[in-house]
């Protein structure tokens, strides 16, 4: 059977509720849903945070998103996948990224999402620009991101 | 062939894309990169430490090393921040 | 301040949009949201299931697991926790379980939910009774359950 | 002292909870068990494995070592297969 799986980026808000029912609706074969939901923080680093603007490359974003879901359908035993990033501009408390997996048991479903956060941090291309109180700038890439995605690296 | 430029190295350089014509001598993107890098101020901001800068040929990343024969678009951009 | 926890024991089906919600509403400190829910399947070991009856120890079962979310509270800088268990008579397709953690970092948020998972997998006081064509019995323990609960043991 | 008694072994003994008063000699959690096993054809059944059996006094998981000295209720249940 194929696995549904929905992919979209978009400035608009995602709503959890309905994507996990999109998921879920009608089956009988999942036992563990779990959703990751990163959200706009009002400070990093003891600075407020007035809002982030998410610029995207599109066409590749999509494509590799798809790829690395594609690796985590390989990897594990999941009977669903929902990854949703917004772009444009977002202020703390706003949603930011939404991945669920669905699987018939909890340890495929959290290491899933995991592996595909880890990935989104890291390597998805998307870049977060702050706007705070002396300006605005680019985010920088954090060395543990780098860390965390290598450690879903295949020999 | 075309080029992107996303986050600061758009911003630095003042376009998001643009099709250049390198010379016959730029093989790799590593030689695309110090190419650019000579065509004004603002491209020497950019592209002034070229090891903080990441690349794609048609929406996959690659290395300095890379050959850019037959690619369509070439990308390039600071380490990706998503998530 | 005080991380806001909720633990309820109720036959009622939860609502994860409410509950994110109930915890996130008017933060900007939180930047990351994991929710586990854990859903009644159809079929176990390719027989089908009609029905789950969940029984608890009252008491003992709200007492445990209040120590086992103070536990999680101690290892990872969470922001807001919250555990749900349904008792009573689930069939396929119901939600039995849910367990949200809310962090500055995706990390522990991770983290906490599969502590709290792992823990009422194995060491909460709850019990299922399927309900199959060939009659009615008690589910037998996992012993990759016991395995999963032993990996957060301190020395 | 009350006892109570979940899933598979309330069922065999066909009872939630009871008060029982053990004689002196039972001092440990596996002296109660053995105790209780010798009351009846249910006992013996629902503690035929003692091994098995998992034992909570006042709502903390003991072991069968554990005095029951103090104890206000103690519980006695199968493997837990919550969440």
């Amino acid at each position: 059977m194929t696995v549904p799986v929905t992919i979209r980026i978009q400035d608009a808000d995602f709503d959890i509720a309905r994507e996990i029912e999109a998921l879920t609706r009608g089956r009988t074969d999942i036992g563990a849903v779990v959703s990751f939901s990163g959200i706009c923080r009002g400070s990093e680093a003891d600075q407020d945070i007035a809002a982030l603007t998410l610029e995207h490359y599109p066409g590749m974003a999509e494509a590799e998103i798809q790829r690395h879901v594609d690796d985590a359908l390989s990897r594990w035993p999941l009977t669903g996948l929902t990854v949703i990033h917004r772009v444009g501009r977002l202020v703390p408390g706003d949603n930011i990224v939404l991945v669920l997996t669905a699987s018939a048991h909890r340890q495929a479903a959290f290491s899933a999402a995991e592996f595909l956060m880890d990935y989104l941090k890291a390597n998805a291309p998307f870049w977060k620009r702050e706007e705070r109180a002396d300006g605005s700038t680019w985010v920088e890439a954090h060395h543990r991101d780098d860390e965390a995605a290598a450690r879903w690296e295949k020999n | 062939m075309k080029v992107k430029y996303f986050a600061w190295v758009r911003e630095r350089i003042g376009l998001a894309e643009e099709t250049v014509e390198p010379p016959a001598g730029v093989r790799t993107v590593g030689d695309l990169i110090d190419w650019l890098a000579t065509r004004g101020d603002e491209y020497a901001h950019a592209f002034e430490t070229p090891g903080v800068i990441r690349a794609a040929i048609d929406h996959t990343h690659v290395k300095p090393d890379m050959t850019i024969a037959g690619a369509r678009e070439i990308a390039f951009f600071p380490p990706m921040t998503g998530g």
